[in-house]
């Protein structure tokens, strides 16, 4: 079961994730985007990280998740702010309540933010966008879970689908975000907001890991 | 990194506090949420504009706030979309109870910030509308893409409908207006230089000293191709040819229907030019490239646009919207009717644009 | 060199056949010799006020002609001072019977182009003043020296000037009026970057990334010293500190004596800022700078201005002077009288600078 | 005895040189001033060459570098065209009417030259101007002409001298023209102008020698 102290955890990992990764996502986004991904991550998840110890008596998951949402949009701006901030709106809502995660829950959650994701901002697979990592993650927890596994095996699966979903991002014709303005260029770079969305999975599994 | 900054994460707001401390005549600055509005909103019974973006284009937005042009602006951090929490605090000081109009440039962070901004506006009672300009020819294909992205044209609206609230136009009519003059314009840039976003440090690209890039936009990005360098006169005929060339234009636009209560899709078409036509010519700096190259480009622009039977009617040259301080132009020219033109000439006295008072 | 230029020895005339394409409503340009004149000049009556100087400083000069300001420019090569048979014809022009006052720069170019410029004008009876402009207070000693160099006061006194001319001030007052704006004006500059002559090709200096140049002038000419870069409030803060401790400044200038019929030397005094005095506040960027930047310089010296008991009732903010693609900022401090201030509100109406009509 | 031939030689020729030079004088002015003295005197010097044919049938020397001196005065602009206007201009009233140059005329040219660029520039020796070059040259020429010796063996000696004033201009702190605002940076840099005046000097005399 996934608690409240994994979620503190993995939001945790992930700000240090990013910040630790801010010039690299900021380079990505230098080669195809405007240069400021790891700087807009960075100040949304440094904001959540400051939130963090109020969340310390607050047990229900999903009014955490919808707290960490309301901040990133607030903070975070450009394209990622809407994006993340609605990944975790949604799925709050899908854990709306919850002290603790069933296999089921996290899958729900997965789907819930990747819904919301593509929602917003109406990208489809194969655009070059974050959905291209948080889609087929979200499609491997779910086989694995149908397959029987356990929560930390199926999220192994889904970090390894995040990964080769990133790195299928590198030859794609960007449709959407500011790649798709370059045209043909934005052919063999990586995405930079896909790189943050496996830096988020790839959190989550390291705190179930630990 | 050379700048006449202090610390880069203060860049945007202490920019703010100089200009607060320069027109407090004009404007107020509210710096948590981040906007500026106009010392006299709300007025009531007048339609409010509100414009906004990533900051870093200035004087877009944030010099054009005052008499005749926005009611707010809402600055995000250097080219980065401003957050929904900003753009609805602005509409809430600067709402007159006639409604306001959303101006917004069709980036992905833009509308997504902005729609956004209009649901949660939408559900405290104001009301809101939000029309896109998506003018940048050098962006090709419209479908299963982002779309065309919002450039020169965007100020022009700006001052149209700025006007246009001026003199008493009522929601619909401004909206109507604002997608109409979008609808009448068309614009393309070029690069001679990147620019440094402060809290990177670093160009965001590397161009060599024979280089250019074709196509940018406004944030610093590269363009749509990289070519050898050429002389004025070459770049201003690519520029003003993919221009004037521009087949009609079609594609869908998000809007939000007031009497549905939700976001619809908008066919949309932007008609070619003709012969004939009257036009609003104007020339932009990138922000490093000197006036006198302006007029160069304006110059060649002209004489084309003589040849082809397009009448050059007004015109606007210096950098209103720039990508800090790279060097580099845009051209964007505005099929005007005379409404637009009367419009155009109308009154206006914000700290970085001023006539007629 | 990257610019958007054709053949470099072309700019300087090329840039003035889009000017007159763009502003034949305002200006009307003359090409052999060179000069920019009022569309509507000779104006019986009115005295005529004429600058000029070396081209790559747009929008002054030629940016500046028009109701409320100048009635003729006269632009140089790039950084080269006019040539007297340029300035004679523009004040043949523009000549409406009541005088013309020449507003010059003290470089020892402008001076004596302008000198000679005089003297022909005179000697084919058209009524001429010459009055200096000299508020560098980088340079620091004027004895045997060409003294201090005329920057930011220059385009100050020219709008102040030319609403009086305007408003039917004769030739002496104008002359009179000139001389005190000059007398209370002091201006500092810096760059971060040099500049490229389109005639050179090349920077006129380099500098490192981690080096600016102090006390610069606007010809691209390296400064008093070179430094570590520093932040903007380190850099407001010498400029302004520079401006505002300033002691008494006294040196001679040439002037013409009507009566006498040739040059005098009249020895002239600054006298320092005082607790109290109301001020305009002028920023101004070398060209590159970004507008945000100039709003970081303009807080800091917002703030140590009010520290200081000096009180800024005007302020200009923006490329006014620049040295083409110039990175860097120049502050200038005028104390006003009622009168100044007066004359600074009139309407102005030229290429590059309008409000009021 | 210098005749006219002389005179328009020593112009193309020195036309010439400024044209060779245009880059080097160019540099020098961007090391203290801002770079456009070798353009300057090569836009001027363009215009005097190209009026040398119409000069073919103008005997009157003072004729000739009179508007030699209209021509430099409308074309040149900045500080040098002024100052090399006025040169001309008081070197042709110094022989106005005149067909050939006796010794004493060339003199009297020279001197004229050099007190009208002090009466416009108003620069005295040691402030590091075309001043250091052309007053000692002419100071040379008196003295040898004072010692008997012929025009070509003074004019060498008046080359001699504006070389060793040129190379004294590089210690000097400069109190006028632009290099003045660079306070003591403009030590350790030789002046563009008296490099011009150098080139002047040195014309005439390859001329004689010719
Ligand atoms: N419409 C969209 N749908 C999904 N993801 C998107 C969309 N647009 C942009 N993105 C993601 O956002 C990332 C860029 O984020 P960021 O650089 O912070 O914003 P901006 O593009 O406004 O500067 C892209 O790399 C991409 O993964
Ligand atoms: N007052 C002066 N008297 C004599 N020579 C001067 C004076 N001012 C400048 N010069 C000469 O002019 C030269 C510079 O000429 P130039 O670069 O063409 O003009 P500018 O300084 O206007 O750019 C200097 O090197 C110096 O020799
Ligand atoms: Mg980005
Ligand atoms: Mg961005
Ligand atoms: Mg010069
Ligand atoms: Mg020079």
């Amino acid at each position: 079961m996934v608690n409240q102290a994994h979620i503190l955890q993995w939001l945790q990992v992930f700000a240090t994730k990013i910040e630790q990764n801010k010039e690299y996502l900021t380079e990505l986004d230098a080669a195809i985007g405007d240069a400021d991904h790891g700087i807009n991550m960075d100040r949304g998840f440094k904001k959540v990280s400051s939130q963090l110890p109020s969340f310390a008596d607050q047990q229900d998951i999903g009014s955490i998740l919808k707290t960490v949402s309301m901040t990133l949009i607030s903070s975070i701006g450009g394209a990622s702010g809407p994006l993340y901030g609605t990944w975790f709106l949604r799925a709050s809502t899908a854990v709306a309540g919850k002290q603790e995660l069933t296999q089921q829950d996290v899958l729900e959650l997965l789907q819930a933010g990747l819904d919301g994701v593509l929602g917003r901002g109406k990208a489809q697979l194969g655009d070059k966008t974050m959905v291209d990592v948080l889609s087929p993650s979200v499609a491997a927890f779910r086989q694995a879970v149908g397959k029987g596994k356990t929560t930390l095996e199926a999220l192994k699966t889904a970090v390894t689908a995040a990964e080769q979903g990133l790195h299928d991002t590198i030859p794609m014709l960007a449709k959407k975000g500011r790649a798709s303005y370059l045209g043909d260029r934005s052919i063999g770079h990586q995405d930079p907001g896909g790189t943050s969305a496996y830096l988020m999975l790839k959190s989550f599994l390291e705190v179930l890991e630990a | 990194m050379k700048k006449l900054i202090n610390k880069p994460e203060n860049f945007v707001r202490e920019s703010l506090e100089g200009m607060a401390a320069a027109h407090s005549d004009l404007i107020k600055v509210n710096y948590d949420p981040t906007f500026i509005y106009r010392a006299t909103a709300p007025i009531p019974g007048k339609v409010a504009i509100i414009s906004g973006g990533g900051s870093g284009h200035e004087p877009m937005h944030v010099g054009f706030v005052g008499t005749g042009m926005l009611d707010a602006a809402c600055p995000g951090e250097v080219f980065t979309s401003p957050t929904p929490d900003q753009i609805l605090e602005a509409a809430k000081q600067v709402d007159g109870g006639a409604g306001i109009l959303y101006i917004v440039k069709n980036y992905g962070g833009d509308v997504m910030n902005f729609e956004m901004a209009t649901e949660l506006a939408r559900a405290e009672g104001v009301r809101v509308l939000n029309i896109l300009i998506d003018d940048d020819v050098a962006v090709k294909d419209s479908l299963y893409t982002q779309g065309r992205r919002g450039v020169g044209t965007t100020i022009l609206a700006e001052k149209i409908c700025g006007a246009a609230a001026e003199q008493g136009y009522d929601l619909t009519q401004i909206a109507d207006l604002c997608r109409r003059v979008n609808l009448h314009g068309r614009s393309m840039g070029i690069a001679l230089t990147s620019c440094t976003v402060p809290a990177k440090g670093s160009p965001t690209f590397e161009l060599s000293d024979r280089e250019i890039e074709l196509g940018i936009g406004i944030h610093g990005e590269p363009g749509r191709e990289r070519t050898d360098i050429k002389s004025v006169d070459e770049v201003t005929e690519i520029l003003t040819r993919s221009i004037i060339e521009d087949a009609a234009y079609s594609r869908t636009l998000r809007e939000w229907d007031e009497n549905k209560g939700e976001w619809v899709d908008v066919e949309l078409i932007n008609p070619p030019l003709e012969k004939g036509d009257r036009l609003l010519a104007f020339v932009n700096s990138m922000g490093g490239t000197p006036l006198s190259e302006l007029y160069l480009v304006y110059r060649k622009l002209a004489q084309i646009c003589e040849q082809q039977g397009l009448q050059i009617v007004r015109n606007l040259i210096g950098p209103y919207i720039t990508s800090l301080e790279m060097q580099g132009c845009s051209i964007t020219l505005l099929k005007l009717d005379d409404e637009m033109i009367r419009l155009w000439d109308a009154p206006v006295k914000t700290p970085s644009w001023r006539w007629g008072i």
